[in-house]
């Protein structure tokens, strides 16, 4: 079977004879896939005459081999993506509100179910909500003697300079990691502080909308943090070295996701006991506009497949709806805060280190409750794409100017937005 | 049953298609071999020896023609039911079976002996060999000469009408050569089966063989005995190809009765003079004399005289190598006669030895003038 | 005949002095591009079994100061992803080499051995696809392959590798060298053309199969674009991109992608270890030069 | 021999009648069967998409549904004259290709040369060099990636060449992806030229010492000219493979930065594979091919006219 | 001058390190090669004759001894400046480079000639070896006799005062082979230059050469003139090496004054009985005779009779192959001698031709009873 496809699985393979079974695939990967895979077992013991088959395709290639499977008809019942890409994914999967539960309706975060929907139909389920915020090494600011107010840029700033001169840590990076998504996920949330877009206008009809003022100016501060301010380094000697930094103190303050605190863990699986730091709302950036913070979902989607029965669709509909609404391991060792409230709120959830101790996921949870985060325009384009944000890190290490880095960036996402 | 090992070779060509159009490297060669003779076919290389045994064989198309075996014209005949075996210049054995699967793989697939049986022949041919101790070997194992008799073992174990051989001893050094020789002759002696053999060596024609053919450009130039083909060459062709040292060639034009080249004179009969004008196509001429036909003369007032320049013992020979102008001289003379070198000699040419060819066409024309003479008299070829 | 040099009495010491100064210079140099060479091994291996903490804290260890072999344990051990997907290289690498060497022996004895019009010209085109490279062509392949289903199948990477010439062009070279005598002696003893090319061909051909086989083998086991894109199956992998969705996938350690990468390098290393001379003797009939 | 087998008899006229047919017939058949498997693969896997990636690139290809594609003849090619993108590839492959595949040639005829000499330890030295070459570039990547690291080797060797990772300098990014390249690759190469240096008949050297010849003259007069089809085997082997660089920016920079290391292949990649741009993409690979047969004919036509 | 193209060889040895220890490959040779000397050194393959000369040439390393040419120890002397010129036996051309730079390369980097002067040298030799019309031409576009002689070219254009040459025929077919073994004569005639020449081949070392050097294992079996080591071999190795066909060996012992062989008996003089009893090791020993020293007789009452196996006529002999029981005979008789295959012959033998080797040491017993016979006289060496 091996040599014919579809063989491997990562979950138990056998399902009963007579079963239905459902095709998930998935990108997670390390701790993620750990916690999923252990959802879908869970899932499998029950006795509902439904199997999931578990299957994990890389994320690097993950839009590109969906595409292709719906194409050539071998499209799963289920693929997990990022629930701001339902646009993009519209055209090959399937809206599901015909078998979804009345309970589902109202079971998750307004903003997140909102989320999911394009043209009023659901495309897909949330497993969690999960944002940016501010990492700080309280070490490192201990030494410096700061605690500055994280939500105003001077305070910030100030705090900043004192940890470059009193310290051989360095203060802040915008980034946590060498890729164009990072970058534009934290250009995403400092603009949206300074009062600008990426894009504006409308679906079918979306105009760049960075390449003005507000977006030079961005741009240039997360320019100046590895040049004018010296804040940041302009080497990125591997894509997780600031990761690494971070962790052993040579760098004070990042802007990471929730989940990214499983990066800290060494060889061993554990949290260095030496590290101490805090997980904060990154409001500290200047400008007028609105202080929320970058958010996006893990979600289910429902690929589109001639050859899937309605029996299957429903036993589909049904497993993402357990594994979105029972997740509270995706919170604890995932990082990710629940997009179910109920699950959200849980006591088990609420008991964790993330909660209690981090703070990752309790942040995450007062800003989704106070409306703090925002998704990213859902675009029917892959946006995250290095190929519109790669010019963005180039910026940062200032491998290009702003200026020529941000028209790079908003020529090639109009043309895209336009090739639409 | 007398007739079986018999082979009649009807008008056959071959024409290979190479790169730069047809070739034809056997051109319409009729041929009787009879039943348990000897025959060679000699010629120099490319002249179509090899191509004319392997449609014998069955590993050529005969493009036009026939071939017969026996009764049975065997052109559509697929090799192993033509009867016939073949020993190859490289011996063909297979490198990577033991001595006595070579020699019973024939056996196994083209006859319904029983093991046992072929066991049996196996080991009497190769005891016949003088290789039965190297039955288990693998070819690469054995000397040159160990592997030229499991070729001939694996020709023979088959018990053939006809034996194809195409140069089966060219691989070999000269004493190991001779040697195989004579040992292949004994064996073709009490076997008395039908043999084709190929050699573009003369010695080898000359001694092994019943009848020689000499091929060139795949036209049969002569067939005959050893002694025919060498005292009766049918042109200069095979006057030159037959003999070692080879025959002594001059340019020469008839004057008279005198044939002259360049640095002698040499008179001639004027019936002699007037056979070879009729039959000449123009008035040049080739004259030739075998090295052991020169009579090298005390007689200091001979006419012709050249300069010893190399004196070479062979055998219980002396081989005399002169010059004067152009032309060049190899004289045999016995092994007493001693010159040395810078001497000059005087040379004598006994009528009854000297060729003549006309220059343009090579024909021989004194043949019917030339005597079949005995091979074993002294002058006899080399 | 007597224009002897007078040089000769100062240039004989110099002359034997320099030989022995070259060979010094040799070891040097020779050695020293080993050693260059050799850095990133050791590099690999130094770094997978050093502790995450000395990794981060940065700084240049020759020698590790702790050594940790926590993480190999890990994949050996613990997570033995790493096994299935060796085994699926090897399936694939295994099936690619056999069909390979099947099909390619097969018409290359059907081209040198057998006369059939246009052989020539079907060589001709067999050889001048030599040219077009690999990757030209993968869109047109992946529709292809897409179109007929067999995307996520192992039979999308064996059956285009298995269509490349260079196991025909080997092949075709090699038979021809074979001895033509061979065969007629065969055919002399009744052998048949299967019989021929399975007793004779195939076990007087044994060293350029072996060479092209171990070639195919390791050629298909690091393949690398292809499987990429045609594979999506993290459990179907090949240990060359599952070792690089390891790395984006628990991203950071380098001490963990290090252990992933000497263990995805350890079974072709000791198959070169095995085959050392067969291996080189094949890439020297690739160019002719062996 | 008198005693004829009678079963040797019988069995050659027996088998006549039904072996009787020509023989060319039966080669004919024989030719095709064993032939057949592989012209199979070879048409379907390789000459069928040689043809239709010429057919895709006159399309715009429409990935989801193909009979939606709109003709655009030869639309595609000019769109590509025009891209940016394209000609900074194709750039960046070319100045790859004429790094590398010189720096290819020194090393492996260093190698060469040096192990041709009798070393001790010479079989572990040609493992060594040898030795990256079965490695997948997947591993390679990363390793290098990792030499240059924060605390890579390399890095700390010559970090004051590029302040700071040379693979975000611009400058830099590139010769590190070509030093990589010739590390993995030349032992291949290095295995080329050993075989034919030592196919150098050993006489021409006694005859040239004879002659009074020193080491460089004959490394001029005798191995170089006796080396020179292995020479060229080496130029065109590796120009052509090395046209073809995708693994390893695609593992250390994904091209950048700033497009620096972009080449062609990696372009292909992304138009096919993640933009889905596929008649496009099939026009970048014609064209790349087109490249590529200009540089085999360029070169036939170089050994051709040197061997006269 | 007259020194100046002398070798003198003194106890040298040399040792390679193969893989299994030490290899001597010549052991102790000492030999005095005199100016203008043509020496030849033959033995059979491996007993180091190539070695030799190549530490002659400086080509190897001398491991033990001295090497002089002239009055220089020539030991460390690098080989461009030993004043030797090599033609090795597969000529070892220049293959890129033309026939002209072949021949110019040593002059233009051994001498300071100028280039006018290498030009009119090189073509001075080259029409002296027959090659000037080929001196633009690349080696790989003559044939092999071209070929050939652009190697002697080479070697006779530097003037040396040695020639050294390793089998430089032995790549040449036999009818070439012969032409161009009398035209290195000729040469080596005119120039007089001190020849030491390595062939595997005794019909060319006893036709050329002034003396023979036989080599065995890398020691020296014999030195002397062609008549000396043909006529008094110092053992039986050398008796079997000389001389074409080889010399017929037959075990004997010695009972009283009666040589026994398996198949004939044999009386000798009691004298030579006791010399051979008292020099020998054992009672066992070996019969040697040559081919053409044995006499066939019509006295069928001889003692010694065997059955003829094959006649091979070869210029104006016969070679008779005969056996009796397990010992075989070669035999040369006169061309004119007739016998048919199967008939019984008798033998003679001479007893001053007879040799009698130890069986176990293999040294010639009755070497001082072995007269010094001419070159040329009718049993001289084949
Ligand atoms: N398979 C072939 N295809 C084309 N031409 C061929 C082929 N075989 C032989 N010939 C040509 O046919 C002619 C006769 O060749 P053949 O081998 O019979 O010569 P030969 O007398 O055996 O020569 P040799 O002494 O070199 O073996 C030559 O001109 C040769 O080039
Ligand atoms: N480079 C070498 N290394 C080791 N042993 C060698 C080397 N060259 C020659 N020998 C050994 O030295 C011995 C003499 O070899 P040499 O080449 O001198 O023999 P030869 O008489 O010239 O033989 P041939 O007639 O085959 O040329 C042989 O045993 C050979 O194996
Ligand atoms: O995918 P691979 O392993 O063939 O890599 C090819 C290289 O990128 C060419 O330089
Ligand atoms: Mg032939
Ligand atoms: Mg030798």
């Amino acid at each position: 079977s091996g040599l014919t496809g579809g063989g491997g699985s990562d979950s138990d393979n056998s399902g009963k004879s007579g079963d239905v079974n459902v095709d998930y695939w998935m990108y997670f990967g390390a701790q993620e896939k750990k916690e999923m895979t252990e959802l879908v077992n869970e899932f499998n013991k029950k006795d509902n005459g439904i199997h999931i088959n578990a299957q994990s395709v890389p994320f690097g290639s993950f839009l590109n081999k969906l595409f292709t499977a719906v194409n050539s008809g071998n499209a799963p019942h289920i693929a997990s993506y990022y629930a701001s890409y339902g646009r993009h994914l519209k055209p090959i999967t399937d809206p599901i509100d015909d078998y979804l539960s009345s309970k589902s309706k109202s079971a998750y975060f307004d903003i997140a179910r909102e989320n999911t929907k394009i043209d009023g139909n659901t495309y897909a389920l949330p497993i969690d909500v999960h944002g940016k915020g501010l990492y700080t090494n309280d070490k490192v600011l201990e030494k410096a003697g700061v605690d500055p107010d994280f939500s105003d840029w001077d305070s910030f700033s100030n705090a900043a300079n004192t940890i470059k001169k009193k310290t051989d840590a360095r203060p802040f990076s915008f980034i946590n990691w060498k890729a164009g998504q990072a970058a534009y996920r934290a250009y995403i949330i400092a603009l949206t502080q300074a009062g600008g877009n990426v894009l504006t206008g409308e679906p079918g009809d979306y105009k760049v909308a960075f390449d003005n003022e507000k977006g030079m100016q961005t741009a240039q501060l997360m320019n100046d943090i590895t040049g004018k301010l010296g804040w940041d380094s302009q080497k990125f000697q591997s894509e997780s070295a600031r990761v690494e930094d971070f962790v052993s103190g040579k760098l004070g303050m990042f802007i990471a996701g929730t989940w990214s605190i499983n990066n800290f863990e060494n060889e061993n699986g554990e949290i260095p006991s030496d590290l101490s730091f805090t997980f904060k709302k990154p409001f500290m950036f200047p400008g007028e506009g609105d202080n929320v913070a970058w958010a996006e979902s893990n979600s289910l989607y429902f690929p589109t497949n001639s050859n899937h029965t309605e029996e299957e669709k429903k036993a589909a509909v049904e497993f993402a709806e357990f594994a979105t609404q029972n997740n509270t391991l995706w919170a604890s060792a995932g990082g990710h805060l629940p997009a179910a409230k109920s699950v959200a709120t849980s006591k088990e959830v609420k008991n964790t280190k993330l909660w209690t101790e981090f703070d990752t996921i309790s942040t995450m949870y007062e800003m989704v409750k106070d409306k703090q985060v925002r998704y990213q325009p859902r675009t029917g384009i892959h946006i995250n794409s290095d190929k519109f944000w790669g010019p963005f890190i180039d910026m940062y290490l200032h491998n290009t100017s702003v200026k020529k880095g941000v028209k790079n960036s908003a020529t090639s996402l109009q043309q895209a937005l336009d090739r639409q | 049953m007398m007739l079986m090992g018999s082979i009649s070779i009807h008008q056959v060509r071959k024409e290979y298609d190479g790169d730069t159009g047809t070739v034809t490297a056997v051109d319409d060669v009729s041929l009787e071999v009879s039943d348990g003779e000897f025959l060679t076919i000699v010629g120099p290389s490319g002249s179509g020896k090899s191509t004319l045994l392997r449609m014998i064989a069955g590993l050529e198309d005969i493009t036009g023609g026939s071939i017969r075996i026996g009764e049975t014209v065997i052109n559509d005949v697929p090799p192993q039911h033509r009867g016939v075996a073949m020993v190859f210049q490289n011996y063909a054995l297979y490198p990577h079976m033991s001595v006595r699967k070579n020699m019973s793989y024939g056996l196994k697939l083209t006859t319904d002996l029983g093991s046992d049986e072929i066991r049996r022949r196996v080991e009497e041919t190769a005891e016949m060999m003088g290789i039965e101790e190297h039955l288990e070997k693998k070819p690469n194992n054995l000397s040159g000469g160990q592997q030229q008799r499991v070729a001939t073992g694996r020709a023979i174990v088959r018990q053939p009408e006809v034996f194809l051989f195409d140069e089966p001893l060219s691989n070999l050094d000269a004493k190991l050569r001779l040697h195989m020789r004579t040992e292949l002759q004994r064996i073709q002696n009490e076997l008395e089966t039908t043999s084709v053999y190929v050699t573009h060596d003369q010695t080898e024609a000359m001694t092994m063989s019943d009848r020689i053919v000499i091929l060139r450009d795949g036209t049969i130039q002569q067939v005959g005995t050893p002694e025919e083909v060498y005292a009766r060459p049918t042109n200069r062709f095979v006057a030159d190809f037959i003999g070692s040292p080879s025959m002594n060639f001059f340019d020469v034009s008839l004057q008279g009765t005198t044939l002259a080249a360049p640095s002698f004179e040499y008179d001639i009969s004027s019936e002699w003079a007037q056979q070879i004008r009729e039959n000449g196509t123009s008035d040049e001429f080739v004259l030739g004399i075998r090295p052991e036909h020169i009579e090298a003369t005390a007689d200091q007032s001979a006419p012709i005289r050249a300069r010893l320049d190399v004196l070479e013992h062979e055998g219980s020979d002396n081989y005399l190598y002169l010059s004067k102008g152009d032309d060049e001289w190899t004289v045999r003379v016995d092994g007493n006669v001693r010159y040395d070198s810078g001497t000059t000699v005087a040379l004598d040419l006994p009528a009854e030895h000297i060729h003549v060819f006309d220059r343009r066409t090579g024909e021989n024309l004194l043949l019917r003038e030339r005597p079949l003479q005995e091979r074993t008299d002294s002058s006899a070829p080399a | 005949m007597s224009n002897t040099d007078t040089t000769v009495d100062e240039s004989q010491a110099e002359y034997f002095d320099s030989e022995r100064l070259y060979r010094i210079g040799l070891y040097v140099v020779m050695y020293g591009l080993a050693a260059l060479f050799f850095i990133p091994y050791w590099r690999m291996f130094q770094l997978s079994v050093t502790p995450m903490k000395f990794i981060s804290q940065g700084g240049f260890h020759l020698v590790p100061p702790e050594i940790t072999f926590a993480i190999w344990k890990r994949y050996l051990i613990e997570e033995p992803i790493i096994y299935q997907w060796a085994f699926n290289t090897l399936l694939i690498s295994s099936i690619t080499t056999f069909i390979v060497l099947v099909v390619d022996s097969m018409i290359a004895y059907s081209i040198t051995r057998l006369e059939w019009p246009g052989r020539s010209i079907v060589l001709g085109v067999i050889m001048a696809s030599f040219m077009i490279p690999g990757y030209v062509n993968i869109i047109p392949l992946y529709t292809l392959i897409n179109d007929l289903g067999l995307i996520n199948s192992y039979w999308a990477i064996i059956l285009p590798f298995a269509a490349g010439p260079l196991g025909v062009f080997l092949l075709v070279q090699f038979f021809r060298d074979i001895p033509k005598e061979l065969e007629e002696a065969a055919r002399l003893d009744g052998f048949s053309s299967v019989r021929i090319y399975t007793h004779m061909i195939l076990p007087l051909s044994t060293p350029i199969l072996t060479a092209l086989g171990l070639f195919v083998f390791i050629w298909s086991w690091n393949q690398f674009l292809w499987p990429l894109i045609v594979l999506n199956d993290d459990a179907l992998f090949t240990l060359p991109i599952g070792v690089v969705t390891l790395r984006s996938v628990n991203a950071l350690s380098p001490n963990l992608i290090m252990t992933s990468l000497a263990l995805a390098s350890m079974p072709l290393f000791i198959v070169f270890l095995l085959f050392q001379d067969k291996l080189i003797s094949s890439v020297q009939m690739q160019a002719g030069t062996g | 021999m008198s005693n004829v087998d009678t079963s040797t008899t019988a069995g050659r006229f027996g088998s006549i009648r039904e072996q009787v047919g020509s023989q060319s017939t039966r080669q004919l058949l024989a030719g095709l069967l064993f032939a057949a498997p592989y012209l199979l693969l070879f048409s379907v896997f390789l000459l069928y998409p040689l043809l239709k990636g010429l057919y895709m690139s006159l399309f715009e290809w429409n990935f989801l549904d193909p009979s939606q594609s709109t003709f655009v003849g030869a639309a595609n090619y000019a769109r590509l004259l025009n891209d940016p993108m394209f000609w900074n590839a194709f750039w960046n492959t070319i100045q790859f290709v004429a790094m590398t595949v010189p720096l290819i040639l020194v090393v492996s005829m260093v190698l060469a040369l040096g192990l041709n000499k009798e070393l001790k330890g010479s079989r572990i030295l040609q493992f060594i060099y040898f030795s990256p070459y079965v490695l997948t570039v997947s591993v390679v990547g990363i390793i290098w990636l990792q030499m240059f690291a924060q605390n890579g080797i390399g890095t700390l060797l010559l970090g004051w060449l590029f302040d700071g990772s040379p693979l975000n300098s611009k400058f830099w990014a590139m010769p590190v992806i070509v030093v990589t390249t010739v590390w993995w690759q030349s032992g291949f190469y290095f295995a080329v030229l050993l075989a034919a240096r030592q196919n150098v008949p050993s006489r021409l050297y006694e005859a040239a010492r004879l002659d009074g010849a020193g080491p460089w003259r004959m490394f001029w007069d005798i191995t170089l000219p006796h080396m020179k089809n292995a020479v060229l085997f080496v130029l065109v082997a590796s120009t052509i493979f090395q046209f073809q660089i995708f693994g390893q920016p695609y593992i250390m920079t994904k091209g950048g930065p700033a497009g620096n290391t972009q080449t062609l292949v990696l372009y292909l990649y992304q138009l096919g594979f993640e933009t889905r741009d596929l008649g496009f993409g099939a026009a970048v690979g014609y064209t790349l091919l087109a490249i590529l047969v200009g540089v085999s004919i360029l070169n036939y036509v170089i050994v051709g006219t040197n061997n006269e």
